[in-house]
């Protein structure tokens, strides 16, 4: 057992004294040891996390089914945890954030493929210079993510879809969509990286040919990221990777499978508020493991993103219920948890990026604007997104992420963008980050919606998306599982 | 014998089984129903989608009497029920042919 | 983006090891900055008693009442939640945890609206010398104990009070009685303040003249702080703020508002004791992010805190069953986890300054005298307080309070009370003590009790309090939100 | 108060820095001080351990119920969760973690009863050298596990044991079953104590006398430990301690018990999967605090320790869903669930010791094993263990138990065991770990074997296990408790 | 007046109940039953345990109608109710001898 | 034909269903209610609050039999539903004037 590992070796108080240092500002020292306050953090931001997931993801969907289909609805969120948990430990993680070949932009490599490169001692940078987290942290908390973001598809094609294909469809899509757009939003090469190669350049001096050769390598290593990170598009904690993109891909899931059978003329009101109401509280405490997490240390921007996270929340629910009250007379809770969600998904990019007050704007905005879109112009369309992923998680995700490049302006209260080469915040320029951003949104967009189609015709080909008539209507819960929820 | 059937609200069912008691009735059936008459159900709404309810839940209580006992028991019942609002309910009497009680299986009205 | 702000800056190991100094100890430096893992244990700490309050309150009061009023509970506390947090960052925080004017003995002033004056690098202390904690974790951790204390009161009127008057009432209520109240029991100027004017004071030596003058600033420090601190009344959660404050307004509302229609002659028996028994597990385990979150610091002091406030509720629980069981011959759930609540409630003040054994007696006092308040003395009254808010809240709560004064006494195992002055634990005075506890307690009962009355009125002039009976008769649920919680 | 207790008495900047060093790595100085990092770990770890059990367990167990059984589980668990914690701090602590006299191989002492020797300065090691964590954070955490243990059992004789019987059961149980298992396989001196009296034994050199002595001092070290400990059993979170014990005692509960009535011809279909759901889930979230926390830091051991626990999960659902499906046609949620519990029993001995491909080796294991289990081989037996305790807990438990001795090999990807007196990983000999695993499993059978035996026929003769049929067709909720969980 | 005694699927619910209220009929009760007929139920499996499940769920109405209504009714119950598939349900017409409306006091055809 | 309409204890349907499927009778209707004979209810109390529970489940069960059966069937319940103690319930036959199966639209007695 090599519980002490972080402490053998060190044989003297000057050297420990070393060590510390290092721990604490490791640019000064080979081996930067992560701190327990920080580790401590991330381990129950992923627990957090799993928490929103399973029971609070299928819950806040399971109740707003009928009850014939509560039991499909929350095995397709605990397999899905279960299915992509198990593919992120064997090739997930790898191709997400290991360095890959020619298409390093787009996806990475295989070289960590079942963690076989991580230790107990194995770090990974956070996003301060010389501070590092447990590297089974990151692959913890990181898993999450990969697990919840295709449990949140299953609403929009939620009691109609065959539990089998499903169950294919999901590995596919997080193989094929999830951890490219992962990769080409979050992987960098961290802030050390390009710090000291950044320093490399100054310390050339007036060299030229020198400069030329730590440009170079500066270059090598602002090269080394995924392609949207690239662009400079900032995503705190998963406006596109997660929210737009499940989103899109729930949309398209909505429409290529179908309506339900009964859809508009039968009554589907929800078989349970009260298990939706858990639902989204357990998504709200969850939702801070994965927003103030996403600082991935235990300092003043996890605590900006909590009270961001917590306000916007807020404001969200409050202008859907205001919404609601206006145009419909009655403020319901299934409005005002529903505003919470759409306020929770957009700050979720915002969310270390924005300061308070504009979180309060942001989440009245998407209270707002999911109200809207989920009682009128959904409506227009037609298309059974049975538990409006689309208008929640994509339309809330897509304003999240647009408002994000306004929002971390330090004029609004925001924190602005830190540059790793150099050393501070840059001046900021609102237009051209918005522009960014609308193109990040744009390419995911895009890359899920068209990934999507492909996988979902494919699965319909292989075995046949939806099931039959007959089935749906006696219910998935008998058919596809053999049992029923409940026997009061 | 005759069963009385009364369709009532809800919150009147603990009136009319003390009134039918006091009476001296010693036995009754109730199940939670559902219905509409001149009263009619409401609209819900869950977030875009609307659905009209159009039943209104209500209680049935099913007493089986003597033949001479039916007058007594719906008027028991209609006194105690009665709010003087739609929606307070109807009573039906039908005839019962026959009746066994399983424990002794003593028949008809000493049965009841 | 500023995530390294703490590190940035500081160029040398030297300035490095200095700087780390301060951290741990930072009398000795100018700026001490936060440890992460106090850090880490705030922010969770924070999202614990989100946790309790919704889902966790919201089912342990929904379970008790009739399924037709189950979304309307559901909905007052989470929309007391959304409002208050909203609130918090516009001014509540600053009226609450900033210096005021005149009227700083009883509420503070406006100079931190918006959140303005905090900044991610912002700190406040703890409750030891040189310790600070990121302000926006502080924010946060507050405004967690701003949202459930008005959400406490909704059991005590529930299913009769309209909703637009509770939504009209919460927002005036936590400002009028909630951020008096706190302020003048929590606001203080910290350790380090007075730490350094009482040194300044050692420090001055025989000179009359300057000792006068030290004495003199080491006075104004002492005196900027609320009313019921400078008694040197202690409350280490919350148990005069808290749960007396929204004990008794509850039963000021209960009794206002009136009896529910059919009280003591229909059957309102709980709708669901499963939620309710969910509920007070949740408030259970959130609570330790209350109390022993309220150490502000992940130390000794908060795992006594929370050994505290696990035996405590057990103790709690054990009481009220046993005396249930002893009086109607049958140990119900309701009765323990009734019990429990109450054992929390009782230790809350208590959490960091009793010991555990003491915790234990006070526990099965708690259990024991709630009981009997709740099955005999409230029936004599007559009053319908629901969901025994003042026979669990305010009863357990001035329990507490007082026995506080008697179980922080070292000769019971307690840990007296820290002198921040003399750098020591005082000699303690226990009947002193016990006094001072009560001033706090009647100050409470009767601000929140005058305040209340007032504002219960206005809101009953200006929209009326109460649901019609035909309403109350279909269920708020119908008529206040046209939703119903099951469809099974 | 003495909240600041930890930086009093240190007077200078020197004695700071050194007193920092003496944290960090305490082998160096006389008092290691926790880290605050560790500390906030451990307490909410022991936080997470009370959501596993209430309402984790408790819903698990719950919804698996005919309703009317409902509360009678509930109350069985909470009550276990209070009488347990109370006696924990009464003498439960004491007679575990605290050297005892002749017996000290099998049962601790009474020194530490009421906790009177922990202050809020004490401190516990933890396992690695130099590095402690506050006592009451330990008594917290441990306190939880002892709380859950008993309370496992409980689903054996779900639906019919007489509440007052269960009410004397369980403070027996664990007063003479759990805390002296807990004591044989945890209770030890300690790593610093092993690594110092062993650097005396090298630091005697080569004068036989005072090797002779060192010796002997180490080896009175080494002596006081629990027996099972001293085998060289390694059981990283409880395999044997919790699962392989409580579900022994289960299995003997539901044969001495006997059947529910109608066992086998009425339907006795879960009430509420739903319920069963979102307990299962409390459990995977709740159990990260039990394994993580297990390694008593929050260092890369909790986080290797967290993956394991999330993908032994995972991989042992998907098996148990996949055998269902070859088996049975369907794959079902109850099915999904239980494999996640078996997987997260059998990974509990391995958590922190296997590596996480070897982790998804044993979650797919323990998914087919236990469904074998639970799905013929019990059915050939014939007992009625209601919810599947031993088939799940000690079934799971056993192969988690032995499968930790392989999986541990660092060929295999595993920690290897380290060594305290040399400093370093030992060189691995499986089949003698196995073989030493096996022992362990087998002790734990016996002395829970037969001690519940001898606990359950002295509760039969004192009060009678088992309510009369009637009760049970009534129900226990309304013949324990007086209550009904539901009224719609 | 006669009892006209549906059991239905119940998805079909709604459906009836349009093709009743199309042909005037002003009142209904509806309550949830379980049942079987030629159609059977199935087996459902809960870890080891096996249970039959013999009773399907169907909606049960009741109409209280007019003698002369009867046919007109059944009719329309039938047609709405049908897919032609086993478990479609049943009707029974049974009589009422005599009926109250409660909130009136109006008896017999005028209370319908 | 003839409604046979017997009101049991819950957990002597199975036993009942199968006496009556052993006799060869095809189809019942199952509803779950509340009621009280003899049988009386019990108090529950919470926390302060005490309520007297007058009711206790039961269950209904309805079979539509040719006249000709009505006593095989009235007997096989009694004999299935019997456990001798309070509370074993009743059983009432009533007539049915008319039935339809939906599916293939036969009446009366080909219709059961
Ligand atoms: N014709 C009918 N057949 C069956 N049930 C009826 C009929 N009319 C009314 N009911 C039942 O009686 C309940 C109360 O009816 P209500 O609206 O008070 O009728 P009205 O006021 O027209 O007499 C209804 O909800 C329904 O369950
Ligand atoms: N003989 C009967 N007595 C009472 N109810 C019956 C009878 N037969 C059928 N039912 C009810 O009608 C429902 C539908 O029956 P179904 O299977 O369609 O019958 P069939 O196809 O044999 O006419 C059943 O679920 C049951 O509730
Ligand atoms: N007169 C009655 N009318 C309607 N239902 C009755 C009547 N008497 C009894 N029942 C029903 O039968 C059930 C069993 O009654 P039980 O207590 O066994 O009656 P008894 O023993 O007096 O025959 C009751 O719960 C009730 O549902």
């Amino acid at each position: 057992m090599t519980r002490d590992r972080d402490s053998s070796g060190v044989k003297t108080a000057l050297a420990t004294a070393a060590l510390m240092l290092a721990g604490a500002l490791p640019a000064f020292a080979d081996a930067p040891v992560p701190n327990k306050g920080d580790t401590s953090w991330m381990l129950i931001s992923s627990a957090l996390v799993l928490l929103m997931t399973v029971p609070g993801l299928a819950l806040f969907y399971g109740g707003l089914v009928r009850s014939k289909n509560m039991l499909s609805i929350l095995m397709q969120v605990f397999y899905t945890v279960c299915i992509v948990s198990v593919i992120w430990v064997l090739y997930g993680y790898s191709i997400t954030f290991t360095e890959g070949t020619s298409f390093n932009s787009i996806i990475g490599g295989f070289t960590n493929t079942f963690l076989k490169a991580v230790k107990v001692d194995s770090t990974v940078g956070t996003f301060s210079n010389g501070v590092v987290i447990p590297e089974y942290a990151y692959v913890a908390f990181q898993m999450t993510f990969a697990a919840i973001t295709p449990a949140l598809i299953v609403g929009a094609f939620a009691e109609r879809i065959k539990f089998s294909a499903l169950a294919l469809f999901i590995p596919l899509w997080v193989t094929f969509v999830y951890f490219p757009i992962a990769h080409m939003v979050w992987y960098w090469a961290g802030p050390d990286a390009i710090t000291d190669a950044a320093k490399a350049v100054t310390a050339a001096g007036t060299d030229a040919a020198k400069v030329a050769v730590a440009q170079a390598a500066l270059d090598v290593v602002n090269a080394n990221a995924g392609m949207v990170f690239k662009w400079g598009a900032i995503d705190f904690a998963g406006g596109t990777v997660v929210h737009i993109n499940a989103g899109i891909a729930g949309l398209i899931g909505a429409m290529m499978i179908g309506k339900r059978v009964g859809f508009g003329k039968e009554s589907m009101a929800p078989h349970s508020l009260t298990m939706t109401m858990i639902g989204a509280s357990l998504l709200w405490v969850g939702w801070f493991g994965f927003n103030a997490g996403s600082a991935l240390e235990a300092n003043g921007v996890a605590a900006l993103a909590m009270v961001n996270t917590f306000v916007a929340t807020a404001a969200a629910a409050l202008a859907w219920m205001i919404a609601e009250n206006v145009e419909k007379g009655r403020p319901s809770l299934l409005g005002m948890v529903s505003g919470a969600v759409a306020g929770l998904v957009a700050v979720t990019p915002a969310a270390g990026y924005a300061g308070p007050a504009g979180s309060i704007v942001l989440g009245l905005m998407a209270g707002f604007v999911c109200f809207s879109f989920c009682s009128t112009v959904k409506n227009k369309f037609g298309y059974d997104d049975a538990l409006d992923v689309f208008g929640v998680h994509c339309v809330g995700g897509i304003l999240g992420a647009i408002m994000t490049g306004v929002l971390v302006n330090p004029k609004f209260g925001g924190q602005g963008i830190f540059n790793y080469e150099t050393g501070k915040v840059d001046d900021f320029e609102m237009m051209k980050q918005v522009i960014i951003q609308c193109k990040a949104v744009g390419m995911t967009l895009l890359w899920s919606g068209l990934g999507s189609i492909i996988l979902y015709k494919l699965v319909d080909i292989l075995i046949g998306l939806r099931s039959t008539v007959d089935e749906e209507r006696e219910g998935l819960d008998i058919t596809d599982h053999g049992e029923r929820a409940y026997n009061y | 014998m005759k069963l009385v059937t009364a369709i009532i609200k809800p919150f009147k069912l603990e009136e009319v089984r003390q009134a039918l008691t006091d009476l001296g009735f010693q036995g009754m059936t109730v199940s939670e129903v559902k219905g509409y008459g001149r009263q009619k159900g409401h609209t819900e709404i869950y977030r875009g989608a609307e659905y009209a309810v159009n039943f209104l839940p209500k209680v049935k209580i099913e007493v089986a009497v003597q033949t001479t006992d039916v007058t007594r028991a719906v008027e028991a019942i209609v006194t105690a029920a009665k709010t003087g609002q739609i929606g307070d309910g109807k009573i039906f009497v039908t005839a019962i042919e026959h009746t066994v009680r399983i424990r002794t299986g003593e028949t008809d009205d000493t049965a009841l």
